[in-house]
Formats: structure tokens, C-alpha cells, sequence
């Protein structure tokens, strides 16, 4: 896509009212957020600029919003990739874990001592743990027809027994906690902004939208597209549905892999039970509302991660309970959701159906 | 259709200008707490909740405390994720805090990983093992405390089992727990003690069916040190009708007929005393170990004391409150010492025997077992074990007295005498890797003699024993 | 034999402590097959169990009349299922999303709302229990009498909402409404159902029922309520309805095995064999697994679970 | 019914059709594909509202919005494709949605009153089988059942007969025999003139959503009722080629195949197809025209027989070989099969290639030869499109249609197989694309086109083959061909007219 198509279709795009939708239902949902916290006594005019300024009041936490931007990010590619091609991958949070698990063992071995090739075998690591965990429900699904938003709910919960016995049994560290020891400060990634927590895993995950970006214009990548958009067109074309399955949970799992990577060797160093507060089960929104475009998803995490760092301010400074973050952003999918079929409506009556 | 939409957007733009002025006018102040106030900045976090009634209630109320005696504003910040405690600490170092009462021994770690980067931020670190130039730790010797709630639970029960519910296998809470056992054990050798870990602070669901399991299992005294999961345990005891000890805070309240009393943390005392170390900025960054007080509030640095018996009082024949009584002055003189345990341990027992005497000898060990006993008499005892550890052994002072040195193979082990009465006492040391065995020689060791001296030795014995008994009945000690 | 009565009480007590913690499970299992019979597939069952909890509780708490709260507590649960309804059948959006925003939104305002009311208190409030049934002659048979006969009234109605959720929906016009809106909503729609009005009421009992599940562990196993006191049970609940391939009996079986497995691992520790307690914790969310790939064959999934019906696509 | 017209898009599928039942009569509704048969009768049972017109039912003017509307009037309709579900029993299907009392299913009085029903209209069914281990032709007597069992009047069967057996065929005339002889009122939607003149009192004739004419059928016969099924319009018609000598490219011998509901469906079917013509296949929908195409481009199993193009053999072959040895195949649901919706045009030309290596390097595709390649496709065929990256769903049907024969074409094929090519298009695009039909004729290639449009065979064929129930009932050279005879074996007469077999 030349440089000019882009342009020609950013600009319809813009014109075209549909992008301006999902920005008002998320505005609708901050009102409805308005009443409830106004409810609670809060002063919502002061809440809500003490949100915004938690996020983008200062380096440390504008650095926090981008931290977390990195996670979701990464969390929310793997889903997105894994829902275009219709395999609905409820599973980023436990290989997320699995990740996690991967970076640490690099993290903790000799290898995490050596500069450079720790942090890159960690992230290898990473991906290829999240990426089996993942092929698990593949597997099921394509030998045995199981449908794939059951096996990998549960196996979420799979992953966080099994990573809670590992914690409490073989790789515990000596001492109190029920942590693993910590990964070797070869395999921390650095801090890029001083004062900040942000660390180098902004990067991988930028790459990682790139990587994605282009995932689609590569040969296997048209083909998972192809069976995620019309599996029938697929089949006649002669592509191969089994192997589509299976490269997209991989890559989906891996992705998500990474997020965990990156959450232990850049922002823990130790592995530990509780080390992602849901970010595989947000992911599943961001997706959704990114609509299944790198960019797409990468502006709803940004947007997502402000609401997260914002309430925590919010909560630090004002008391406003930290429930009151979850129902907000349950509130924006609602609303999004809502104004997604909205424009389909609009879009059935204006065009009056083409074909 | 535009317009449709224009007009949509327009009329979410003056509801929420609406709502915002009638907020405004209406403001009112239930939680916003606002920011004036002295000019020291003070923040309580904790990963518990306030509302837990024993854990993050106690350090709750003594911030409240702290605000109405000094005037100083508090921030509260409660069920911080585990994952979040560093970034939490350091937000409120980043809003130029003084100091931060970190509730928690997770906390230590980030503590001092966030000390570095802000050096003007005091944080005191609650039963945490920190410490550097800006964090202090306060560990308080829970385990005393728990010692004398074992001794009493043991003197007063009926069916010779007590049993312990814990949160999660955290070292500290597993140090409580080892407190305990020794303090039944002291009473009663004999007694069963037995544990349950939830993996789960909040669920009294879950703590609820672990404490009725205990009492099927035979268990007339509960104890449980596991935030809100405790009030199942209580509740068990409650619908059971046996008795239960509260933690960190007088619990009796929740069930006032079931809860006997309560291991407490004097948590005003210790809050206070961070809070005048930060004032005169006299602040040392060190591990504070405040052992047991008396009552609340008395003389002294320490923090632990058994909540009063409160309505139960009648309950408590007066002989156990006095042996209580006397117990709780030994361990404050230092008389009974009730060592830090981070590690579980498990009962271990062994036999020597000398001629056609067999003497057992008991103990704890976190590791391994007692392979052989053999006594080389007039010397020492040697003793044989698979595993090298923290071993406690409990010598029959029959056997061996006046313990003098302990040597494992040609090194000697330091050791400590954790308790002696007059049949036996208790040395505590540790058994370093790679070595599987200890000598243990005192001044008199049993003297072995041919065969003939052993029957005039035997007579001898007998005297001896005869002696101790009539002395131990009035002592009312439990048979050797 | 001191030693057996001693065990033997304690697997009473583990059999009876399974069946408490098996109750909040099976009602929200029962809920979740009577929506997903109508083919809408609810994600968000530990939402509305949390509302149902946060429900049963405050209606307890301000009227101390069980009633009232299990009221309540299917009240609250039921908006949830109202406003999961209108997403996935009304404005169809992909049902995942719908179920997952109810999940937060539910976990989110039932916490919101508990801070509203109750503000920031050190002894947390707390409400009777329910009291337990003792029925005269069979309460204290020896062995089967704490099994079976001294338990709270809602362990009694779950039990016996098991035949009648299968003589609901295998026996009853509406029954059969629900199983053929969910098989094959065409032929329903043409046959002149409301197959919009149907798959309403079905989320809606589901959610009432869900609700009473959440409600069990304020009202009934703890008189407390906390932030995530159902602990992961709407998970488990969508885990049963699998499990028991959409038939009353089987969800109850799946619901028995979960609350075993629970009680057994806490009773195995006070019996003092200390077992990696994760392990047994994993079978009730490996084994519904298993069993899917069993029906590899025969499904019983309702055809239709899922898809949002669109009148009139010819 | 009066003077009702009704309009899907530009498209008028019933243009002031006037139509009237007495009682206890049977009456036909005949007609082509596309004549409006079934959307006419979807009015009467209240699934479409006329743009037009007004219903009569017993006397009364009513307004029938929904089944449920029908249904209390008295009319019941059985669709071709059933709507039952599998998994329940008969019983189940037949009773729900029926206003009942209790709150508990009855199903004893149920059966009771299916077992009545069945013996007094002599439909044998067992009302406790689940409907999933039942015949084709027994779930039909459900769904009759499940009329019957409504005290309705009127009964709509539409096409009935298109999957039973000979023998199911009689039993159902037998039925619906008696169902008149108690006062039932029965329309016949069928394309079968023998049906028609065996069953009905009345008929009525549907051609392009109007009506031609109503006939008592003992004094109509089955000619002129063809002739007026038929009709005749003349487009300008392309010079058909002689092709005699030119060799076979495509031959089917003796396939058989299963159609989607597990029946046989093409039966020892032979076909051969030659060089460098334009083979039509003409035939009502549902004769088996759809599995003939799917059993040669591979996307359906063949029972037993044997394909062979350009002599190899490519029964059962996977499609991607079967494409790669010369087929080109443009399915009938261009926007199903063919074509990816959200793609754009670029993308959509290589879902057949993609794998190729002039297409894809190593690891990424090769964008500017898919741009180079979707360039010349736009030129070439003339593809009115703002740009080549645009989704396609935004394209005209015609467009579509050429972005996909372009596709195909751009492997030059040795055999292209087209299926109702020109469905839904206008007259431009439709003329374009015969014309690129006639151009890969004359270069070579062997064309294969099925088609429910007579007249479309009538126009662009060179020879033509009339196939019906799954058997190719003769096949004859476009110049000797009669509209009249085509129009009968179509209608299932065989071969009464002179001409023998070319």
C-alpha cells in the first residue's frame, strides 16, 4: 500500500462519521462514570482532573500509563491476531503466565548473567512458553472439536494453580516470600526514562505491533486472515484450515507470552503469584474495540491504561474505591459496544445494501 | 444524519457540565480527606483490608490515632496487589511523603528498593527484616506471644489436640505458628497440634470449613492468623462451641463466648514510637525486635500481650492463670527463650540405650531425622541424623546435664539452651551441611559401669528417681 | 478404634463441607444451562453472582429477612441479565464481549456499591447466618445425619431445583420453547415464538439463579461480603454446564466432584498429609476439559449457543 | 389474493399477480426459477409484506404479518428446506409454539392426536423418533403432520418432491388426495408438469413474477403448460460454432454423488464436454445442477464413477490440484465461495495463487506484483473501482462478478466452469461477460456453463444438455434445439420430441 493510499484512506476515513462514534460512546460512558462517582460524594470535577493528571501530570506517571500501555498492548495483539482468524483466545492471561514463567527461568539461570543475550533469550523464552500453552486448546480444537472459549478460560486458571505450586515448591527462593529468586540483573530490562518505571518493553512491544502490522502481509499471515474472513472462500482457494488454527494460537499465545516476559524482567525481577492484574482478560476488550488492527488495538490499550493509571491516582489522592476503575472501563465497553452496532445500522440504512 | 450524531455529542457535553456544577454545590466530605493539616505527610499502605477486623483493622485504628493525638493527616491506602506494592510506595514517595507505615512484611523489600531513589522518605516497614539508611523494620516477636496462647490452650484442653489455621506459608506466620507448638509442647509433650494453610486471606468460606475439619479431627482450641479467612475459623469455633484464639487484635468481640483471647500487637505503641523517631529525627534504620509486654501500653519496647480473658475470665481455673502468669515473666527475663522459626518442623524422637537403661530423647527439626542416639557415658551422647538443619532437643537431665560444648565432627556448634526444667532442657543449634552428626557432652553424663556396678548403680537410681518424683509432684510437672 | 472414629468423622465432615461448598456452584450452573438451552452463552456468571452476593447481603443486613435478601440478591443479578440480554439479543453484539463486560461490570459496582453504603469501617459488617434446618428424626442419624440433614435451607432448594430444572426444561411448552429457540430459532420464529421474549427470560432466570449462588456466600457461608467472595465460582459454574453436557443431573454431579475436591484438600491438611493443595484444586477446571473432548462425537451443545438470531435473514 | 406486487431492491418479483383457491381444491402454481412462485406463497403465510395488493382468506380483506398471523387464519406452509430440529422427537417439533393450557407438555394426547392424524391422511411416522434418525421423506410427513395437527385449511407445500423417492412421491399424491376429500385446500408449488397434471384440479402459470394464465388442468396439457412456463423472449443471439470434431476435454461417466442432506442426488450422471465450446446445462434449480459443479472443481465427494479432464483423472482430487491442472470454476455464490468481502481487489485476485512463488518471496507477498497484477486485471476487464485497494463489498454485482472470472481466467484454463454466471446483473455486465465467455471459446477452452436462464442457454450456447433429477436427459446442438421440448423434459418429460442424441 503505497504511502498515497494511505493518506487517501485515513482521510475518508475521518470523514466518514464512523470514526467519531467510539469516541462519543466513551465520553457517554465517563458521564454515566460521572453519576456514580458523584453518588459516592466524590467531587467529580476534581476527580477527574486528578485522574488525567495522575496520568499525564507527571514523568512518573505518564511513564506508569506507558508501562502499562506495554502489557496491554502486547496482550491485546495476541488476542486481536488470534480473533482474526475467528479462534476466540480467552487464554492471554494464563500464557501470559506461562511467559512469565519462561522469562524467569532464563531470568534465573546462568544465561540470565550474560548482558544482551539474556534479555533476548528471555523474550525467546517467553514466546515459546506462551506459544505451547496456547497450542494446548489449538490441539483439542482441531483433533477433537473443542470449542476453544471453554478450554482456554479454564486453562487460565490452570496456569495460575500451576505457576502458585512452582512458587511454593521448586523454584522458591530461600528466605520469606513465596517468590522465585531474583533474575539476573543482566536479564532486567532497562529503564529508559529516568525516574520512571518505564523500561526497553515499550519497545518490544512497539516492534511487536509492527511485527503484527506486517504479520498480515506475509504468505501464512494472508492465509490466517483468509480463514478468519470467509473459511469457505478459504477451503475452495485450498488453504490449509488446521495449520491456520494452529500458527495463530501459537502466535497469540506467544505474544501474550512476551507481555508476561516483560512484566517479570522489567517491572517485578522476581516471579510471583498475583504479577498480572487481569491484563489477559482486558485484552479481550482492547481487541475487540481495536477491531482487530494493530493500530487499532495499540490506541485502546493507550486509552485503557490511562483509565487504570488515572483511578489509581484518583484512588490515592481522593479515596475513590478502586472498583470504581473496573466499572468505568466495563462502562466504555458497553457503550463502544453499543455505538459499534449503531453504525452498522447507520451504515445498513444509508447504503441500502450495495450488493 | 451528521447532524443526528452532532446533536447526540452536543447533549453528553452539557450533561456533564451539569453534573459537574451540582456536584459542585453539593460536595459532600464523606471520604475526600483534604491535604492541609501539620506539615509532616504521613501514609498508611497495606495489602489487607481495614475492614478484616484483626490485621489491617489494628494498624487502621492506630493511624486514626495518630491523627486525633497529633493532629497529623493520614492517607490510607488498603488491598494494594502484591505486584503493585513497589509502584504504590513509590507514588507516595514521588508526592513528597515524610513517612510511610508500610503494613506488611511483603513490604520490606520494595521498601528498600524504593529508600534508594527518595532518601528524605522515612518508611517504617511493620513485622518487615528490612533495613537501610531511610527503612526501619519493626518484627515483632509474634512467636512469645503465640508461645503462651500453645502453653494455655495446652493446660486447659480436654481432648489433647489444639490446631492452627494459617492465611498462606508465609515465613512469619510459620514463625506464629512454631511459637505455638512450643508453648503447648513445654505443657504438655504428649500434645497433638495440627495445621491447616488456606492459600487464601479472604474467604471465610474457606476458613470456615478448614476450622470445622480441625474440630472432626478432634481440635477443642482454634487458632487462626489469617485476616478475614479468620472470622470463618471463629465461626466454626462459635457453631462447634470449643474455643478459639483471635489474632493482632482483641477478636473477642466476634464471638464473645468463643474467643478465650487473643494474641494482640500493641500497634499504638509501636506507630507511635516510628512516628517520634521520625519527629526527633532520631530515625536509625534498623530491625526493631520488640518482644512481650506485660498489658497494653506497659513500660518497656515491647509490643506482644494476651488479650484479657474478658467475659471467658470465669472460665480460666486460677492455676493455669498463675502458671500463665509465670511463664509470661520467663520469657520476658529471657528464662524460656522462644527462638524465630521460619521454617515448619516436625516431631522427631530417638532412643539411647546404656546397659539395659533406654532413655528417649524428643525434639523438633526442621529437616532430618534422628538416625541413632548412642551414649558414651560419663562423656557425651552422639547422635546420628539423615539431614542436616535447625534441630531443638529436649535432654532428660537423667541422661546428660550441664551441656558444655556441641561439636559436629571437629567443629563446634554454637548453640542456645532454650528452656531447662528440672527433668530435662532444651538446647536449640544447627546442624551445618555436610556434617550428619553432633556430640553433645555436659559435666555428668550417665556413668557406665561393668555389670555389677550397674545393679548398685541401679539402686542408686532408684533413690534419685524417687527423689525427683516426690519433688516433680509438687512442681505438678508431666511425667519424664 | 480411637483412631477411626476419628477419621471417620472427619471424611463426615468433608462429605458435608463439600456438599455446602458445592450449593453456590449448582445454582449458578442451573442458571447458566437454562440460558445457554436458549443459545446465549454468558461469560459474565461471576458478575452477576457478585451482585447477587453484594444483593443478598444488604438485604439481609438493612432488613434481617433472608428473604428479602435472596430477593434482592436475584433482583441485582437479574438487572445484570437485563443488560446482558439487551447486548446480545436486542443489539447482538459478539456475546464474549457482552459476557466479559458483565463480568467486570458486576465485580466492579458490587464492590462500588458495598464502599457506597458501608464507607470505610474496621469491623467489617456482618449478618447472621442462616440458620440451619434440624430436621427432629433425621439431623442426628449417625453418619448420614450431618451429611445429609443439618444444612441451611438453600442447599435444600438447590438440591431440589435439580429435578425441577429438568422437568422445567424437558417437560414444560416453555421448556421446549427455550430448547427449540436454542436448536433451531428459525422454525421457532416460524412456528410464531417469540424467540427475542424467550431468550430474555431465559438470562434472566439464569441471572436469578446466578444470583442466589452469589448470595449463598454472603448469606449463608460467611455473613460477611468482600470484594471477590465467590472466588472464581461463575468460572466454575460455565466449566459445570459443559461438564454436565447441558443436563441437570450431570451439572449436579460436576458441582458434588468441585466441592469434594475443595473440601478435600482443606480436610487432608487437618488430617495432616500435606499434598501440593494446587494440584487438586486444578480437576474441576481439567476435567470439564476431558469431557469435551469426549463429546467429540455427540455434542450436546444447542446448536444455536452463541449465534445471535436475526429475524427475518432468509 | 389481488393484484399483488412486491420488490426486492430494483428487482419485481411479483408484479400484479391476481391468485384464488376454492376449497377442497388442490392448485398448482408452476413456473421457472426466478417466476416468484415462493416469494408469492412467503406473502400468503405472512414471512414478506406486499409492496401491494390485498389478501381474501374466507371472504374476509386481511393483513398477515407473521407466520403466527397465517397460522390462525387457517394456512400453513411447508417450506422446501424443513425447519425442524434434529435432536428432539417428533412429537417435540410438532407441538412447540402451540398455544397450550397447562404449564406441562402433554406429549401422551400429543401422540395420541399425531397417531390419529397419520392414520386418517395414511402418513405412517412413529411421533417418539428423533427427527435426526428419519428419512427425508418422513421428516416431510412431520412437517405435513405438523400443519395438519393445527386445523388448518389451507396447506402450501412448496417444491415437495424435489428429494423423494419415486415411491415417497406416490404416498404424498395419496395424501394429499385425502387431505381434499376432508376439506383441505392444498397449493402445489412445483416445475414438474407431470406433478401437476397428475395432482391438481387447477394450475397457474408464473413467468418473470407475473401471471401468464390459470388453467383447469383436464382440459390444458403438459405442451402448452410448458410453452406458457417457458415463453419466449429473443435477446440477439451469439453465432453458435459447430464443434463435432473437436475432442473431449471434460468427460463424466456415470457419477453419482450425495447431496446435503445425505441424498443421492446425482445418479450415474455422463456428460462430455469438448474443446472450444460452450456446453449449457438447462434445468430447473434443485435438479442436481450445484453438485455437478462442486463434484468437478473437487469441493464434493463423488460416490462412485469418474471425472477425467485433458485425460488425467481428478475425481475427488483436491481443488488446488484440480485448479492447477486447468479448472477454472465461478460458483453460483460468487460472495461465498468465490470472493472475500473485506478484502480488497488486489487480495482477492491472489487467493488463488498466493502460495505461487511469482506472488509471495520467502516469508512476505510480493505487494507491488499484486498490485501490477490487480492493475492490469481493472484495465483489462474494465472494473468501474476507485482504487484497487478498496474492499470489494463496496464493488457492483457486475464488478464482483468480473474481478472473479478475471481471476480465474488469469490461469487460462483448459476447462472453465461457469454457474448462473449472470445472476443479478444488469444488462451491461451480463453481456460483458458472455462475451468473455465467447473469447475463451474460441481460444480453446472448453466452457461448461449451468445456468437456470433459458434464454441465457438459448443466446450464448453452442450445444445444450437438459438435466433433471441428477441425469442429463438430452443433449442437442443449440440450432436444433425447441423451446416447447426443452420446456417438457425440463418438466420431466423425456425425450418425446424427434431429435435424437447428438
Amino acid at each position: 500500500m503505497s504511502v498515497l493510499d494511505v493518506v487517501t484512506q485515513t482521510r475518508n476515513k475521518l470523514r466518514d462519521v464512523k470514526f467519531f462514534v467510539p469516541f462519543a460512546s466513551a465520553s457517554l460512558a465517563f458521564v454515566v462514570g460521572a453519576i456514580i462517582l458523584g453518588a459516592t460524594g466524590v467531587d467529580v470535577g476534581k476527580a477527574y482532573t486528578i485522574m488525567f493528571e495522575g496520568a499525564f501530570g507527571s514523568a512518573f506517571g505518564f511513564g506508569d500509563v506507558l508501562l502499562k500501555t506495554t502489557s496491554l498492548l502486547l496482550t491485546g495483539l495476541a488476542v486481536s491476531v488470534a480473533f482474526r482468524c475467528k479462534q476466540w483466545n480467552i487464554g492471554a492471561e494464563g500464557q501470559l503466565y506461562m511467559g512469565a514463567l519462561g522469562g524467569t527461568l532464563v531470568g534465573i539461570s546462568v544465561v540470565g548473567l550474560i548482558p544482551g543475550l539474556a534479555i533476548f533469550l528471555g523474550i525467546i523464552l517467553s514466546f515459546i512458553f506462551g506459544a505451547v500453552f496456547a497450542l494446548v486448546p489449538a490441539v483439542l480444537k482441531v483433533k477433537f472439536g473443542v470449542n476453544e472459549v471453554i478450554s482456554t478460560v479454564l486453562l487460565n486458571f490452570v496456569a495460575f494453580l500451576f505457576i502458585s505450586f512452582l512458587l511454593h515448591g521448586p523454584i522458591k527462593a530461600p528466605g520469606f516470600n513465596p517468590y522465585s529468586p531474583e533474575i539476573g540483573n543482566a536479564s532486567q530490562m532497562p529503564i529508559i526514562f529516568p525516574g520512571t518505571r518505564l523500561h526497553a518493553g515499550i519497545i518490544v512491544a512497539a516492534l511487536a505491533t509492527v511485527g503484527v502490522y506486517y504479520l498480515w502481509k506475509t504468505k501464512i499471515g494472508f492465509e490466517i486472515k483468509s480463514v478468519g474472513a470467509n473459511i469457505k472462500a478459504a477451503r475452495y482457494a485450498g488453504m490449509n484450515i488446521t495449520k491456520s488454527v494452529l500458527v495463530t494460537l501459537a502466535i497469540s499465545g506467544g505474544l501474550a507470552g512476551i507481555a508476561g516476559g516483560m512484566l517479570v524482567s522489567g517491572v517485578q525481577h522476581v516471579l510471583i503469584e498475583g504479577i498480572s492484574p487481569g491484563y489477559g482478560f482486558i485484552a479481550v476488550i482492547i481487541a475487540l474495540l481495536g477491531r482487530q488492527h494493530p493500530i487499532g488495538v495499540a490506541i485502546v490499550a493507550f486509552f485503557f491504561s490511562v483509565l487504570m493509571t488515572g483511578s489509581e491516582t484518583m484512588y490515592r489522592s481522593l479515596g475513590v474505591p478502586s472498583a470504581f476503575s473496573m466499572t468505568l472501563q466495563a462502562l466504555v465497553l458497553v457503550f463502544v459496544l453499543v455505538g459499534q452496532l449503531f453504525v452498522v445500522w447507520l451504515g445498513k440504512r444509508k447504503v441500502g445494501g450495495a450488493r | 444524519m451528521k447532524s443526528y450524531l452532532k446533536k447526540a455529542s452536543v447533549v453528553a457535553v452539557i450533561a456533564a457540565l451539569v453534573l459537574v456544577s451540582s456536584m459542585a454545590i453539593v460536595a459532600p466530605l464523606q471520604i475526600a480527606n483534604a491535604q492541609g493539616g501539620k506539615q509532616l505527610k504521613i501514609a498508611l499502605v497495606t495489602d489487607a483490608l481495614f475492614s478484616d477486623g484483626g490485621w489491617g483493622a489494628a494498624a487502621h485504628d492506630a493511624a486514626k490515632l495518630l491523627e486525633t493525638k497529633y493532629g497529623y493527616q493520614v492517607a490510607y491506602a488498603e488491598s494494594i496487589a502484591i505486584p503493585d506494592i513497589e509502584a504504590t510506595l513509590r507514588q507516595y514517595a514521588q508526592d513528597g511523603y515524610d513517612l510511610i507505615i508500610a503494613h506488611g512484611f511483603q513490604w520490606g523489600d520494595p521498601a528498600v528498593k524504593v529508600g534508594k531513589d527518595y532518601p528524605n522518605t522515612k518508611i517504617v516497614v511493620f513485622t518487615g527484616l528490612v533495613s537501610s539508611n531511610n527503612v526501619a523494620s519493626i518484627f515483632p516477636m509474634q512467636q512469645e506471644g503465640t508461645f503462651l496462647l500453645g502453653a494455655l490452650g495446652a493446660m486447659m484442653t480436654k481432648t489433647g489436640t489444639l490446631a492452627y489455621v494459617g492465611g498462606d506459608q508465609y515465613p512469619n506466620i510459620i514463625n506464629i505458628f512454631e511459637g505455638y507448638k512450643q508453648g503447648a509442647k513445654l505443657v504438655k509433650p504428649d500434645i497433638k497440634v495440627i495445621g491447616t494453610y488456606l492459600g487464601d486471606f479472604d474467604n471465610p468460606a474457606k476458613g470456615k470449613e478448614a476450622g470445622l475439619a480441625q474440630i472432626n479431627n478432634g481440635a477443642d482450641f482454634l487458632f487462626h492468623v489469617a485476616d478475614t479467612s479468620g472470622h470463618g475459623v471463629i465461626q466454626a469455633a462459635k457453631e462447634k462451641k470449643v474455643y478459639a484464639f483471635g489474632a493482632v487484635l482483641d477478636q473477642s468481640a466476634l464471638a464473645p463466648d468463643t474467643v478465650l483471647t487473643s494474641f494482640v500487637l500493641d500497634m499504638d505503641k509501636a506507630f507511635d514510637q516510628a512516628l517520634q523517631m521520625v519527629v526527633q529525627n532520631k530515625f536509625e534504620g534498623k530491625i526493631f525486635k520488640p518482644g512481650i509486654e506485660v498489658g497494653k501500653g506497659a513500660s518497656g519496647d515491647g509490643i506482644v500481650y494476651l488479650a484479657p480473658f474478658n467475659q471467658l475470665d470465669s472460665k480460666v481455673p486460677a492455676d493455669v492463670k498463675a502458671k500463665l502468669q509465670e511463664l509470661t515473666q520467663a520469657v520476658i527475663d529471657k528464662k524460656i527463650l522462644v527462638p524465630e522459626r521460619i521454617k515448619t518442623t516436625s516431631d522427631i524422637s530417638a532412643t539411647a540405650k546404656l546397659g539395659d537403661q533406654t532413655y528417649t530423647i524428643t525434639g523438633i527439626s526442621s529437616g532430618g531425622k534422628i538416625n541413632s542416639a548412642t551414649i558414651n557415658s560419663g562423656k557425651s551422647i552422639k547422635f546420628e541424623f539423615d539431614k542436616a538443619g535447625d534441630i531443638e532437643l529436649t535432654l532428660p537431665k537423667s541422661v546428660i546435664d550441664g551441656i558444655t560444648v556441641v561439636k559436629a565432627g571437629d567443629k563446634t556448634v554454637e548453640f542456645q539452651e532454650i528452656s531447662s526444667s528440672d527433668s530435662a532442657s532444651t538446647i536449640k543449634f544447627v546442624l551445618p551441611e555436610g556434617s550428619s552428626s553432633v556430640e553433645i557432652s555436659g559435666t555428668t553424663v550417665v556413668p557406665e559401669f561393668g555389670t555389677l556396678v550397674a545393679i548398685v548403680l541401679a539402686a542408686l537410681l532408684v533413690g534419685v528417681i524417687g527423689i525427683v518424683r516426690f519433688k516433680g509432684a509438687l512442681l505438678n510437672l508431666g511425667r519424664p | 478404634m480411637k483412631l477411626a472414629g476419628e477419621t471417620e468423622a472427619v471424611i463426615i465432615g468433608i462429605i458435608a463441607s463439600g456438599i455446602r461448598l458445592a450449593t453456590p456452584v449448582l445454582f449458578a450452573g442451573l442458571g447458566e444451562k437454562i440460558a445457554e438451552r436458549s443459545g446465549i452463552l454468558n461469560l459474565g456468571i461471576e458478575g452477576m453472582m457478585l451482585m447477587g452476593a453484594f444483593g443478598g447481603f444488604i438485604g439481609t443486613y438493612f432488613t434481617g429477612n433472608y428473604v428479602i435478601g435472596i430477593l434482592l440478591a436475584m433482583a441485582s443479578a437479574g438487572i445484570l441479565a437485563v443488560l446482558k440480554g439487551f447486548l446480545s439479543i436486542t443489539i447482538r453484539t459478539n456475546q464474549l464481549a457482552a459476557g466479559l463486560a458483565i463480568w467486570l461490570l458486576g465485580t466492579g459496582l458490587a464492590a462500588l456499591l458495598y464502599r457506597l453504603t458501608f464507607g470505610v469501617r474496621t469491623a467489617a459488617p456482618s449478618v447472621e447466618l442462616m440458620p440451619k434446618i434440624d430436621i427432629p428424626g433425621l439431623s442426628n442419624l449417625p453418619g448420614i445425619g450431618p451429611i445429609l440433614f443439618n444444612h441451611d435451607p438453600l442447599v435444600y432448594i438447590g438440591f431440589l431445583l435439580v429435578p425441577l430444572t429438568y422437568i422445567f426444561i424437558f417437560k414444560t411448552n416453555l421448556g421446549l420453547k427455550i430448547r427449540t429457540v436454542g436448536e433451531n430459532p428459525k422454525q421457532a420464529d416460524a412456528l410464531g415464538v417469540n424467540v427475542y421474549k424467550i431468550r430474555y427470560l431465559a438470562v434472566i432466570v439464569g441471572g436469578a439463579l446466578a444470583g442466589i449462588g452469589g448470595a449463598y456466600y454472603s448469606l449463608v457461608q460467611t455473613g460477611y461480603f468482600l470484594e471477590n467472595i465467590t472466588g472464581g465460582a461463575g468460572w466454575i459454574a460455565l466449566a459445570l454446564v459443559i461438564f454436565g453436557r447441558w443436563k441437570s443431573q450431570w451439572i449436579l454431579v460436576g458441582a458434588l466432584i468441585f466441592g469434594m475436591v475443595d473440601a478435600f484438600q482443606l480436610g487432608l491438611q487437618a488430617l495432616g498429609t500435606t499434598l501440593p493443595y494446587q494440584f487438586l484444586l486444578m480437576l474441576p477446571y481439567l476435567i470439564p476439559i476431558a469431557v469435551l473432548v469426549g463429546l467429540y462425537k455427540r455434542t450436546g451443545a444447542p446448536a444455536a449457543l452463541a449465534t445471535p438470531y436475526v429475524r427475518g435473514e432468509r | 389474493m389481488k393484484g399483488i406486487t412486491i420488490k426486492f431492491g430494483d428487482v419485481v418479483a411479483n408484479n400484479n399477480v391476481d391468485f384464488d383457491l376454492l376449497k377442497g381444491e388442490v392448485h398448482g402454481l408452476l413456473g421457472e426459477n426466478g417466476a416468484g412462485k415462493t416469494t408469492l406463497m412467503s406473502i400468503l403465510y405472512g414471512l414478506y409484506q406486499p409492496n401491494a395488493g390485498e389478501i381474501i382468506v374466507k371472504g374476509e380483506k386481511t393483513t398477515i404479518k407473521s407466520p403466527n398471523d397465517a397460522m390462525e387464519l387457517g394456512i400453513a406452509m411447508v417450506h422446501q428446506h424443513f425447519l425442524l430440529t434434529p435432536p428432539h422427537s417428533v412429537t417435540e417439533n410438532i407441538i412447540v409454539g402451540l398455544k397450550s393450557r397447562g404449564l406441562f407438555l402433554d406429549l401422551a394426547s400429543a401422540e395420541k392426536k399425531i397417531l390419529y392424524l397419520a392414520e386418517k391422511y395414511g402418513l405412517k411416522i412413529d411421533p417418539k423418533a428423533t427427527i435426526a434418525d428419519l428419512a427425508v421423506g418422513e421428516q416431510q410427513r412431520v412437517e405435513i403432520i405438523k400443519a395438519l395437527y393445527r386445523d388448518i385449511d389451507i396447506l402450501i407445500l412448496d417444491e415437495p418432491t424435489s428429494m423423494l423417492t419415486p415411491q415417497e412421491e406416490k404416498a404424498l399424491f395419496a395424501t394429499l388426495q385425502s387431505m381434499v376429500k376432508q376439506g383441505l385446500s392444498i397449493i402445489f408449488i412445483t416445475h414438474k408438469l407431470h406433478e401437476v397434471m397428475e395432482a391438481s384440479n387447477r394450475v397457474t402459470v408464473l413467468r418473470g413474477g407475473k401471471v401468464v394464465g390459470t388453467v383447469k388442468t383436464s382440459d390444458s396439457s403438459e405442451s402448452e403448460l410448458a410453452k406458457m412456463m417457458v415463453g419466449r423472449s429473443i435477446i440477439e443471439s451469439v453465432e453458435p460454432k459447430a464443434s463435432a470434431k473437436n475432442p473431449a476435454i471434460l468427460q463424466l461417466k456415470n457419477v453419482s454423488a450425495l447431496n446435503n442432506a445425505k441424498v443421492k442426488f446425482l445418479k450415474d450422471l455422463s456428460l462430455e464436454l469438448r474443446k472450444g465450446e460452450i456446453l449449457g446445462i438447462a434445468g430447473v434449480d434443485g435438479n442436481g445442477q450445484a453438485e455437478l459443479a462442486e463434484v468437478i472443481a473437487g469441493l464434493r465427494k463423488v460416490q462412485s464413477g469418474e471425472i477425467i479432464m485433458d485425460n488425467t483423472a481428478i475425481t475427488n482430487a483436491a481443488p488446488r490440484k484440480i485448479r492447477e491442472w486447468g479448472l477454472a470454476y465461478v460458483p453460483q455464490d460468487r460472495l461465498n465461495t468465490g470472493l472475500i468481502l473485506d478484502y480488497s481487489i488486489a487480495e482477492n485476485l491472489i487467493l488463488d495463487r498466493w502460495y505461487k512463488d511469482e506472488y509471495s518471496g520467502k516469508i512476505f507477498l510480493k505487494q507491488e506484483k499484486m498490485k501490477e497484477f490487480a492493475e492490469k486485471v481493472v484495465t483489462d476487464f474494465e472494473v468501474k473501482t476507485p482504487g484497487i485497494n478498496v474492499p470489494v463489498n463496496s464493488l457492483s454485482g457486475g464488478n464482483l462478478q468480473k474481478v472473479l472470472m478475471a481471476r480465474e481466467l488469469a490461469r487460462n484454463p483448459k476447462v472453465l466452469v461457469v454457474h448462473n454466471p449472470t445472476r443479478g446483473l444488469d444488462i451491461g455486465a451480463t453481456e460483458y461477460i458472455h462475451k468473455q465467455l465467447v473469447k475463451q471459446r474460441d481460444n480453446g477452452v472448453g466452457v461448461l456453463m449451468i445456468s437456470l436462464d433459458l434464454d441465457e442457454i438459448l443466446t450464448v450456447c453452442d450445444r445444450l444438455a437438459v438435466i433433471y433429477e441428477g441425469k442429463i436427459v438430452s443433449v442437442m446442438d443449440r440450432r436444433d434445439a425447441n423451446v416447447d421440448d426443452i420446456g417438457l423434459m425440463m418438466g420431466g418429460k423425456v425425450a418425446v420430441a424427434s431429435e435424437g442424441k447428438k
